[in-house]
């Protein structure tokens, strides 16, 4: 029961929003409190699940033998907790945002904020596979309208790209994957040990698992990566948590789901060994895009490109430490990057600068925000005392253990990547002079939330116990 | 309107025989060729015939559109009438067997009403038919 | 009185329609024809749940036992069809009173019911008889009502639609029934059921394959097979809304269970997918249709024909089941037949609530915009609906998709599965333009405001948004009566 | 030999499907269309009626005298089926006059021309 609250409660946030829309605090209001709401109660599932519970709920039969089944396992907890908290920040952080840069449709934009949180959601708590496909294709829906929020040319053109390969790739690959997954295996079920063991080898495991890669799209594995930077047309907060935070992780998410569940752990590797590659090319490819990219959302877009394919990256390596790697920077990832959107959507909003060109000495102006940022940027990187330096860790022992040394070399270059397109932004900001009319920091829910999300990244470098425990369990 | 006189003394004088051998193929159909359908088509052909000789405003006054097409309605109602008969008197729908109690003039009754609706509706059709056709042209600009 | 069932879902509308034109009242032309068409959903119900708990229903006509009368025989397949159609006529019945007012003149309003009631007669008759040739009166009546529900469209361009309809449609049936002709000279019967007991000692005889050739292109006429489909986007587009929902929803799926009927009761006994090219005949028509004709609607101008193009290619779904013929893609195809009705049926309710809000006869793309604002409700079910033309999971169209990739990977047959996803991925770009059109577009300054439907339109609309969503996620009827069917006839006569 | 002559009422069946069919399709005058339908439906009725004809046997009412009689049933159906025809031919005539009303015309080419045409005008028609 107390499952389904955790779908509904944002879903009744969106229809309340929805009736209260003449009145914009009550309308704030209720996604402050529903956002709260819904993070204590999947953190009242925490102890039950680290303890090996596994809550269960049958939504009801969509097909013969077929259900819409929710179920709660660590991983998807991991995932719902930072969903969920992270949407407490960026509902404060919205409405600083939406307001100082007097947004219009905000009712719109706040009700499909919270119906993608449901669906982001579902995705986390899904027990089966069609359930994740449900969800999945309902968060790509969801997200167009804001994708497409300021309704001029840009935003029509991104909203084609973004809803075109999100779509093509489910439609196109993902269904036809899922429907082999069932003709195979006769169940849809999320298993430990996986459903597909023993029954599928060789080249079609190959091309399966191929199907799925690229199926899932919002993994941005390159080529259909487009979708991302294509994304980057929103209002900030929904660049923040949609697509640095909700959609993205729903990607590599579904994948880490998939690897683990369906094809199982023990899989054999022969079936993964073409994927390492392509995730290691995204992760360098992308950083070398990011690299040259002058807008700062696109930067930041590039990067996510490759930080999501870590996440592939390390599931692929299908090691446990690999795999507990893949959910710990599922977490990281997600409090370092939104930290940096923050901090962009800030900037935008103070001093309405969207180049990295025209950062000169703005951190000087908004050093709250700039101090956030050098955080999140530092997570990137990989270097304490961020949360990033904590899953890269795990994810290098993973590969070494392995003997993975293609994963190690990329790993090592990525790093250095990265560092060479944030670490120029941060010098930028502090140490060049500033030119420009005068402006401070963002509005106050700004500043509160970008510095929560960075005290946050911090925090999870040094209690970084718990989310492992969780990563741990998900392996039985 | 023809100015014709013979042609409209015989008009008058044919127009009773061509409906009474209308009935005459209506009833006989029963026990010889005929049946609701031919009787329709001669009885419509007589009306027809009237209305060539005379004008379609004169046989139209003696059957109006409106009466025709409720003729049509009532036609297919009869029709369906004696369907439903057989299901009042506890047979199948059109179950002419039970409208009486010997089966077989059960069957003639059955077959003389459903004819009987058949031909009203088929004069019905062929007039309607007629008249659309012939009033055609006078009103086509308001159409 | 329930045992003469049968009888009445067919007499019951047949009777309607010279009543309403008997009293020519507006008010009880409607009252009737909503009255009729929720008793008719009734029966069919009864009589689905009686086919489910005791097997197939037999009637016998006048009380000529079959095969010398005419039988009325409904079966897992009929029953399923039978729900469809009626279901259907209960959701456009109530909406038709204030869309046929405002589309229709006055004095051909009690027509135009009258029509309906007897199209809706047509078509339950053709499902519920087990004879060929009481098949193809019925299939005439049907069609000719529909001819002319067509033909009194607001713009003269229906009457040249309806023209080309009734020249292919008629020709699709005389086809039929030569068809029948050449069987009935073969087995001396007319009964379907015995028809294929009988043909089981002439199965290789030239004349039952010629009447099979001529049965396939007549039904294939009547149900816009591609290339057959040349009158459709024309007759769909210019017909009045309810007429267009009405026939959307029904029309060609009712001749798809003529085909159906055909091809695995009567032609049982005939290796009609072993030794015949009937399976890639239909494979290959049904993967153009689907191709093509998305591609068409993606490049239409006007709402309603693209729409009315989504329905051929839709319609190559739903023969792609037949003709890769196993138990999971049956399934789909005769699960479309009803998920496909309730989509296309609450798309163009929604339209006919849109056009008499524009005050407009013809919906070019372009009067869409801003319908987002105008009409949020309306343009939010045209999303809704739309989604469930892509096949998007939690709709009915998704479920359909999946029977038939299921069918397709059954048989090894990897590129019909990318043939399948490829025309959805399709889909997308043309219910794309509309959602673009309603939402990103802004409307002209001097547009009216905010203003829906009428409550009775949209109600009967909305409820018809709601199925396709109902039938995405509660599949037991649908699903469960589909499979029957498909298993049904796939057991054949054995 | 024999059976070719022998089937003369299937050949004169074909010809009439034929000829119908090549009317509705290579005439572009709706009336004559309508002409094609007509003779394509008459093939139906020459399909059914030849063979329930036995030669020598008389119409089946029960008589004295007569042992054979010609099977009634097609007879049924097709008298059915003319009615149906001329339902069809009925309203397909109801439409040309209307058509022609409409258009002033009732060539097919004239007409899909006027139909362009004013697509092209209406100022809602372009994109």
């Amino acid at each position: 029961m107390m499952l389904a609250a955790c779908v509904l409660i944002p879903a009744a946030v969106a229809a309340l929003i929805a009736a209260c829309h003449r009145r914009p605090n009550l309308r704030e209001a209720v996604s402050l409190a529903g956002a709260a709401l819904l993070f204590f109660t999947v953190l009242s599932f925490s102890q039950a699940v680290l303890e090996g519970a596994r809550p269960r709920l049958l939504l009801g039969e969509m097909l013969p033998g077929l259900a819409l089944v929710l179920e709660l396992e660590p991983l998807g907890l991991l995932f719902a907790l930072i969903a969920s908290g992270l949407w407490f920040v960026s509902a404060v952080y919205s409405i600083g945002y939406m307001r100082g840069n007097h947004e219009a449709n905000q009712t719109r934009f706040y009700v499909c904020f919270a119906a993608a949180i449901a669906s982001a959601i579902g995705v986390a708590l899904a027990g089966n596979l069609l359930t994740l496909y449900l969800f999945y294709e309902a968060l790509t829906l969801v997200t167009w309208p804001l994708v497409t929020h300021h309704g001029d040319a840009e935003a029509r053109r991104g909203g084609r790209t973004y809803l075109a390969l999100l779509l093509a790739t489910s439609l196109l690959f993902f269904l036809p994957a899922m429907a082999a997954t069932w003709w195979i295996a006769g169940t849809l079920e999320f298993e430990p040990g996986g459903i597909l063991q023993g029954k599928v080898s060789g080249t079609a495991a190959a091309l399966l698992l191929a199907l799925y890669a690229f199926g899932i799209g919002k993994a941005a594995l390159m080529p259909i990566h487009r979708w991302l930077p294509a994304a980057m047309v929103a209002p900030t907060p929904v660049s923040a948590l949609l697509h640095a935070v909700a959609v993205v992780k729903a990607g590599v998410f579904s994948i880490v789901k998939v690897v683990v569940y369906v094809f199982g752990a023990d899989f054999g590797r022969e079936a993964f060994a073409w994927l390492p590659w392509v995730a290691g090319f995204t992760i360098l490819a992308a950083s070398v895009v990011a690299l040259r990219a002058d807008n700062l959302k696109r930067r930041l877009a590039y990067s996510t490109v490759s930080q999501l394919s870590y996440v592939v990256l390390a599931a692929a390596i299908l090691t446990p430490l690999s795999l507990a790697a893949a959910a710990l920077h599922i977490v990281a990832h997600a409090l370092g990057k939104i930290t940096l959107f923050f901090a962009a959507g800030a900037v935008y909003t103070a001093a309405h600068k969207t180049e990295v060109s025209q950062l000169d000495g703005v951190g000087r102006r908004m050093p709250w925000t700039f101090a956030a940022f050098g955080i999140g940027a530092l997570s990137m990187i990989g270097l304490p005392p961020a949360a990033g330096f904590v899953s890269k860790w795990v994810l290098v022992s993973g590969a070494l253990e392995a003997g993975h040394w293609l994963a190690l070399g990329v790993v090592v270059a990525s790093t250095l990547l990265n560092a060479g397109y944030f670490l120029p932004i941060v010098y930028r900001a502090f140490f060049r002079e500033a030119s420009g009319e005068e402006h401070g920091e963002a509005p106050l829910p700004m500043v509160l939330a970008l510095v929560a999300t960075a005290v946050l990244t911090v925090l999870m470098f040094f209690f970084a116990d718990l989310p492992l425990a969780f990563a741990r369990k998900m392996l039985g | 309107m023809t100015g014709d006189l013979v042609l409209r003394i015989v008009a008058k004088l044919l127009m009773p025989f061509m409906l009474l051998f209308a009935l005459y193929v209506q009833f006989h159909g029963d026990y010889g060729p005929g049946g609701g359908f031919q009787a329709g088509v001669i009885a419509a052909t007589a009306i027809v015939f009237y209305a060539i000789t005379f004008g379609l405003a004169a046989a139209q006054r003696m059957v109006p559109e409106r009466l025709v097409e409720r003729l049509l309605a009532v036609g297919v109602l009869l029709y369906a009438g004696v369907g439903f008969a057989g299901l009042a008197l506890g047979g199948n729908y059109l179950d002419y067997f039970v409208l009486d109690p010997d089966s077989v003039h059960g069957q003639h009754r059955g077959i003389f009403w459903v004819e009987a609706g058949v031909g009203i509706t088929v004069a019905a059709v062929m007039l309607k038919l007629f008249y659309m056709f012939a009033g055609r042209g006078r009103d086509a600009g308001d159409a | 009185m329930l045992e003469h069932v049968p009888a009445l879902q067919v007499a019951l509308p047949l009777v309607a329609a010279p009543l309403i034109v008997l009293v020519r009242s507006r008010r009880f032309a409607w009252l009737a024809t909503t009255v009729v068409s929720y008793l008719c959903l009734l029966f069919s119900i009864q009589l689905a749940w009686r086919v489910a708990a005791s097997g197939p229903v037999s009637y016998a006509i006048g009380s000529w036992p079959p095969p010398w009368g005419i039988e009325y025989r409904v079966d897992a397949l009929s029953a399923f069809v039978l729900v469809a159609v009626s279901l259907t006529a209960s959701f456009v019945a109530p909406y038709a009173q204030r869309s046929i007012a405002v589309e229709v003149a006055r004095d051909r309003q009690y027509l135009m019911y009258a029509m309906y009631c007897l199209s809706l007669a047509g078509l339950l008759g053709i499902v519920i008889t087990g004879d060929a040739f009481n098949l193809f009166v019925f299939l005439e009546i049907s069609s000719l009502a529909s001819y002319v529900l067509v033909a009194l469209g607001q713009r003269r361009q229906a009457l040249m639609a309806a023209y080309q309809y009734m020249l292919m449609g008629t020709v699709g049936a005389t086809f039929y029934v030569i068809g029948v002709g050449l069987l009935y000279l073969m087995t001396g019967t007319l009964n379907l059921v015995d028809m294929a007991e009988r043909l089981r000692a002439v199965e290789d005889a030239r004349p039952v394959l010629v009447a099979l050739a001529f049965i396939t292109v007549g039904m294939g006429l009547k149900l816009a097979l591609f290339p057959l489909h040349h009158w459709l986007p024309n007759a769909y587009a210019y017909a009045p809304s309810m007429a267009t929902a009405f026939l959307a929803a029904t029309g060609t799926k009712v001749s798809v269970y003529v085909l159906l009927r055909y091809y695995f009761t009567v032609f049982d006994p005939v290796p009609l997918f072993s030794h015949l090219p009937t399976e890639e005949v239909f494979v290959a028509l049904s993967v153009a249709a689907m191709i093509v004709a998305s591609f068409i609607a993606v490049f239409e101008k006007d709402v309603k024909r693209l729409f009315a193009w989504s329905s051929v290619a839709q319609i190559g779904y739903i023969t792609l089941g037949i003709g890769v013929d196993n138990q999971s893609s049956l399934t789909g195809s005769i699960v479309h037949l009803l998920n496909h009705g309730v989509t296309k049926g609450a798309i163009f309710l929604l339209l006919g609530g849109v056009a008499l809000r524009a005050g407009l006869a013809a919906l070019p793309l372009r009067s869409l915009a801003g319908l987002g604002r105008r009409m949020p409700l309306t343009a939010f079910g045209l999303v809704i609906a739309g989604l469930s033309l892509v096949g998007v999971p939690g709709t009915a169209g998704f479920i359909t998709k999946w029977y038939l990739v299921l069918g397709a990977l059954e048989r090894g047959w990897w590129w019909l599965v990318a043939a399948i996803v490829g025309s959805s991925l399709i889909a997308v770009a043309y219910v794309w333009r509309v959602v673009e059109a309603m939402y990103l577009h802004p409307g002209d300054a001097g547009a009216p405001h905010r203003r829906e439907a009428p409550p009775a339109m949209l109600a009967a609309a909305g409820a018809m948004v709601l199925l396709c969503v109902y039938f995405g996620f509660e599949t037991g009827f649908s699903v469960g009566g589909a499979a029957d069917a498909a298993a049904f006839l796939l057991r054949g006569l054995r | 030999m024999s059976t070719v002559a022998g089937h003369y009422s299937y050949w004169m069946t074909i010809v009439l499907i034929v000829a119908g069919m090549y009317i509705l399709i290579a005439r572009g005058n709706l009336m004559k269309k309508l002409l094609g339908l007509a003779v394509l439906q008459s093939s139906v009725y020459l399909l059914y009626i030849a063979p329930a004809k036995l030669l020598g046997g008389t119409a089946p009412i029960v008589a004295q005298g007569y042992t054979v009689y010609s099977n009634p049933l097609p007879h049924v159906l097709i008298l059915t089926a003319i009615v149906v025809g001329v339902a069809t031919l009925a309203l397909g005539l109801a439409m040309v006059v209307r058509i022609r009303e409409a258009y002033g015309s009732i060539e097919e080419d004239e007409i899909l021309a006027r139909d362009r045409a004013d697509d092209d005008r209406a100022p809602d028609g372009a994109r």
